[in-house]
């Protein structure tokens, strides 16, 4: 039984790490891969915030009354992670837009039937 | 007064001068800044390589904060000569790409690509200097996004899909890196490469670490285009601009691999990786495959790019090679060719590029009779071509020569002669194009244009590689030295623990001074 | 005391509301009755939770916060379904009584 | 209660992840994204993640999903059923998914305060942070002093997106032909958007300066600032916005903070430090520290303020253009 409750959280997000990968791999539309990553990815921030977090802890900013904080490093490494996620979605998304306007089309399939890559 | 700053500023002056190009606006002065900013960077990073050669290791606490808390650059012999290729490379195209990127990208779109490549060789330099393994992520996804800003740029619409491949791809080989290094924190607590391989030492086998372990060499295999994980690379050097492909195809895979080996020799120790989980099997299964899969692919392309792309996947396979046999001598066999093969592909890629300019067509026939019409080029073509083959007296017979000792020293004789059967196929792909641009006619254009040689620009960092190939198949002295130490100290943990404390003492001398 | 229980109160409620709310976004037929259903439950719901929570405070710089944050919600929640209303009657959505009367129109 | 609250925000997750992946309309997909991204920051909040949490909101559910929305306006909202088998990407999720699941085997447990990742590191950062660098909150400390050198770096990957979206989508002109592009003929719209705008900014400005004490910083301020214009051009017209926050401007502000924050780093050169170290930036260094915080927060602020905002422009210039033709 503790088994499950110590690792429930980690099990429940590689769920959902897996479930926007498969997105990524699997998705024809272009938009729909950006999103899969993106889900990808948050998944993959929400493990490491769960290695942060300490039971009965408080966010780490500290005030009177406190004395366990939870860790506040994988915090930092999560905000730096997010913000090169977003980068990424916008260019992505700006390529998707240059590849509509290019090809006429967002489906991989289609333009690949155009255009072979090689 | 810069001197004990020198670990820190092939980052930090690129980063500098990227922002500073955007703002100067006028593509003549960005070029200009950029080539300069860039060679400081390769004489920075050649006295570091000659510091690290004599003293050890070099370690820089940035902000001040000692490691573990804070973040450490490190250099060492391997880490040095890398940078010293990266930096080099990066100076060198930049020269080129003045009068190459004229013609494949508009006019208003030069200084983006100046940023885009300062921003770029900020991130290698990076990736290669770091020693926290969570600092590596953030300095893998500046290299990637401007990488797929260069290739983008091309005019051609398929560069559009194939950088949005590379983003993907690489976009899932960053995450499960990021992934990797989050199990490795989870069972350590640290993020400093050093720290990390002392806490890893304390475990024989724990399936954490070797999940962890597992994403991360996954995650760097898709950025170093390993075999099954190659797919993005082909279109991306096909269709991205000739400078582009010139400066990625000879510096950003072999980043990679360098990173590959510092989390298999640095982090979890050679004896982990392959003695407890037996990757070495693995590893050296895909690189044979890679060699000879991609070595047939190249040998059918008629798009020259293409099957130069091809044959860099086939090269990262003997750099695999190397590091799977598990010996000193074959960590330095691989770490010689990320030396070589960066010179020869650099200048390959160069002369491609010099023939899509004035042929407009990187198609093996546009090639036919320009051993008459292009003669500097294609004699640079030809040296370089050679060195991928492995001709004595060129850079990359010795690099073949050391893997093939490497192979026999293991009485692997399978493997030795498996590497010489890929040179075979090295001659029939490079071969085809040397008997196209020498005996063959060139094909009536029906505009008429008489084809010139390239110019002087585009020419001289083609024949620097072009010499340089042969300049290190002749003196080997200063590539095989550093690469031979560069294995030592990589392949022995007790040598590391050595420079560790040898680097702590430097860096005390450096706060005394 | 008292306090505590008004808030307590005052959460239930709130909550509650929330839930109509969400169960008419389900139920209802058609756009313009849910967005009926979200927006009036919506603005209801907070006044109601950050007043229960401004009851929890000791009156200091939080309840000030909770208090912005109530101006802040009052302030856009109903724009926002005002706007979507409006471009979805923009872009020609007819209102169920609409769609009855039309359907009149054509049997005569 | 910590963990029933994770627990159903979990399942929710889960749930919408699943209805991504079986929708075929991308604008609920994307709608379904902004929702995961929300439920993410509660679950981060639930952490005691503030920071991220106010990150991912800001981040995931704003702009991501702005753009992503923008990205839609112009490619079509419907995904074109396929008839290709999914097998093979099953098989590889299937695999991966059952390593990570053997990884977790050797974990350390769940919020164990005895966990390695709580032992080595982090107590320096809990214990010693507030004599150090003298600011309450712990992760901006360790962001922007400790681990200072990866937030450069975050800079620099902001910068480079907007380089690559300059270079992909172009800028509008600023002052074009006013097309009829804003809701001109939302008059509530317009009202609110007046009162809120002002106090959007002002609310940035105070995630700015008070990130040292509380949540925030200069990442959430500037992408905060940047969702206030945004909304400006999206009720009253880009080119109305462009007027406002002119895009050479932005490219000016987006280079100006990573020189800010790199030449905080090159001033402790001089001042004999190692690069970053802001003990040396006054006589005392806690005062140095918070000097250093303050200068590189306001750099990563104007950064992020004019690359999303650049961005922005970007997709919106490629609306304007498809509309005009």
């Amino acid at each position: 039984m503790s088994f499950i409750v110590d690792y429930y959280n980690y099990w429940i997000v590689v769920f959902l790490m897996m479930a926007g990968f498969y997105i990524v791999i699997s998705a024809n539309n272009l938009v729909k891969k950006i999103v899969g990553l993106n889900i990808f990815q948050t998944s993959v921030f929400m493990m490491y915030i769960s290695i942060g977090k300490v039971q009965g802890g408080s966010a780490p900013i500290v005030a009177d009354g406190i004395t366990s904080y939870s860790n506040p490093l994988p915090h930092v490494l999560i905000l730096t992670a997010i913000v090169v996620g977003v980068a990424t979605t916008a260019v992505g998304l700006a390529l998707v837009v240059r590849i509509k306007r290019a090809y006429g089309t967002v489906e991989e399939n289609e333009f690949e039937d155009k255009d072979a890559l090689i | 007064m810069f001197e004990q700053h020198f670990p820190v500023l092939p980052i930090v002056l690129p980063l500098i001068a990227a922002p500073l190009c955007m703002l100067l606006g006028r593509s003549q002065l960005a070029w200009l800044l950029a080539t300069i900013v860039s060679g400081i960077s390769f004489c920075i990073a050649v006295s570091l390589l000659m510091v690290t050669l004599d003293q050890g290791v070099l370690s820089y606490a940035l902000g001040g904060w000692e490691p573990p808390w804070g973040i450490e650059m490190r250099l060492d012999v391997a880490n040095a000569l890398i940078l010293s290729v990266v930096t080099g490379i990066s100076t060198l195209v930049l020269v080129y790409a003045k009068d190459s990127i004229a013609t494949e990208i508009p006019q208003s779109q030069h200084t983006l690509f100046y940023t885009a490549h300062l921003l770029c060789l900020t991130g290698l330099s990076g990736i290669l200097t770091t020693g926290d393994a969570f600092n590596l992520f953030v300095f893998l996804e500046i290299s990637s996004l401007a990488t797929y800003t260069l290739v983008s740029l091309a005019s051609d619409r398929r560069a559009l899909t194939a950088a949005f491949r590379y983003l993907v791809m690489g976009t899932i080989g960053a995450t499960f890196i990021l992934i990797g290094v989050g199990m490795m924190y989870m069972k350590t607590g640290t993020l400093n490469m050093l720290d990390l391989a002392a806490r890893i030492g304390e475990f024989e086998y724990n399936r954490t670490l070797n999940t962890g372990l597992a994403f991360i060499l996954v995650g760097v295999s898709i950025k170093l285009a390993l075999f099954p994980l190659h797919m993005w690379l082909p279109p991306a050097y096909t269709h991205a601009p000739s400078a582009v492909s010139a400066f990625l195809a000879s510096t950003a895979t072999k980043v990679a691999v360098y990173v590959m080996i510092r989390f298999i020799f640095t982090i979890y120790g050679a004896e982990y990786v392959f003695y407890s989980m037996g990757m070495d099997v693995i590893l050296l299964v895909l690189a044979i495959v890679a060699i000879f899969n991609c070595s047939f692919v190249a040998t059918v392309q008629s798009n020259v790019k293409t099957m130069l792309a091809y044959s860099s996947v086939a090269q990262i396979g003997y750099m695999i090679l190397g590091i799977s046999l598990v010996t000193t001598a074959g960590l330095m066999a691989g770490l010689l060719h990320i030396f070589n093969h960066a010179l020869m592909k650099g200048a390959l890629f160069m002369a491609v590029g010099a023939v899509f300019m004035r042929t407009g067509s990187a198609d093996i026939k546009a090639f036919r009779g320009l051993g008459k019409t292009m003669p500097w080029t294609m004699a640079a073509f030809t040296i370089a071509g050679l060195s991928i083959i492995g001709v004595p007296l060129t850079a990359g017979f010795v690099s073949k020569w050391y893997l093939v000792t490497a192979a026999l020293e293991q009485q692997h004789w399978m493997i030795a002669f498996l590497v010489l059967i890929g040179s075979l196929l090295a001659i029939v792909y490079i071969g085809r194009i040397l008997e196209a641009a020498y005996f063959k006619d060139p094909v009536q254009s029906a505009s008429d244009k008489t084809i010139k040689e390239a110019p002087l620009m585009m020419l001289v960092p083609m024949w620097i590689l072009a010499v340089a190939n042969i300049y290190f198949g002749i003196d080997t002295s200063l590539s095989v030295t550093a690469a031979d130490a560069a294995a030592n100290w990589l392949f022995e943990p007790s040598a590391q623990a050595v420079f560790q404390s040898a680097s702590q003492s430097a860096s005390e001398l450096g706060a005394a001074r | 005391m008292i306090l505590e229980v008004i808030s307590t109160i005052l959460l239930i409620l709130g909550a509650f509301f929330s839930l109509t709310g969400a169960i008419g976004l389900f139920r209802f037929p058609d756009f313009f009755t849910r967005v009926h259903a979200a927006s009036v439950t919506d603005s209801i719901a907070t006044i109601l939770i950050i007043t229960g929570l401004i009851l929890r405070t000791d009156f200091d710089l939080v309840a000030v916060k909770l208090l912005f944050i109530l101006i802040f919600l009052l302030l856009t929640s109903p724009t926002a379904s005002h706007a979507l209303a409006k471009s979805a009657r923009h872009g020609g959505l007819l209102t169920l009584a609409e769609i009855r009367e039309s359907k009149k129109g054509d049997n005569d | 209660m910590v963990e029933l609250i994770d627990l159903v925000l979990l399942g929710m997750l889960a749930i919408t992840a699943l209805r991504v992946i079986f929708l075929k309309d991308l604008f609920a997909v994307v709608m379904l994204f902004g929702l995961y991204s929300f439920l993410s920051a509660l679950i981060f909040v639930n952490l005691d993640a503030v920071d991220v949490a106010f990150t991912e909101a800001a981040v995931g559910a704003g702009i991501s999903t702005v753009l992503m929305l923008g990205t839609l306006a112009l490619t079509g909202r419907k995904e074109k059923a396929n008839n290709h088998t999914a097998l093979l990407p099953l098989l590889v999720v299937i695999i991966t998914g059952a390593a990570l699941i053997y990884g977790t085997l050797d974990m350390p447990p769940f919020g164990h305060p005895d966990n390695p990742a709580h032992q080595h590191v982090a107590p320096r950062y809990i214990e010693e942070s507030p004599k150090e660098i003298g600011l309450p909150n712990m992760v901006t400390s360790v962001l922007a002093s400790y681990r200072a050198f990866d937030t450069l770096g975050e800079t620099a990957v902001v910068f480079a997106a907007a380089i690559g979206v300059l270079s992909l989508l172009g800028m509008p002109k600023p002052g074009g032909v006013a097309i009829d592009s804003g809701l001109k003929s939302h008059l509530v719209l317009r009202v609110v958007a007046k009162l809120v705008i002002p106090m959007t900014i002002l609310f940035a400005l105070y995630v700015q300066f008070h990130g040292d004490y509380g949540p925030g910083g200069g990442f959430q301020a500037g992408v905060i600032a940047a969702a206030a214009v945004i909304l400006y051009a999206l009720v009253f017209g880009l080119p109305l916005a462009t007027h406002v926050v002119r895009p050479n401007f932005l490219k000016v502000l987006a280079a100006l903070g990573v020189l800010i924050y790199a030449g905080t780093g090159v001033t402790s050169f001089f001042l004999g430090g190692n690069f970053l170290d802001y003990n040396v930036l006054a006589s005392d260094p806690v005062v140095g520290q918070h000097i250093g915080i303050i200068v590189i927060e306001f750099g990563i602020g104007i950064t992020v303020f004019a690359a999303m905002l650049g961005i922005f422009y970007g997709f919106a210039a490629q609306a304007e253009r498809t509309n005009i033709q």
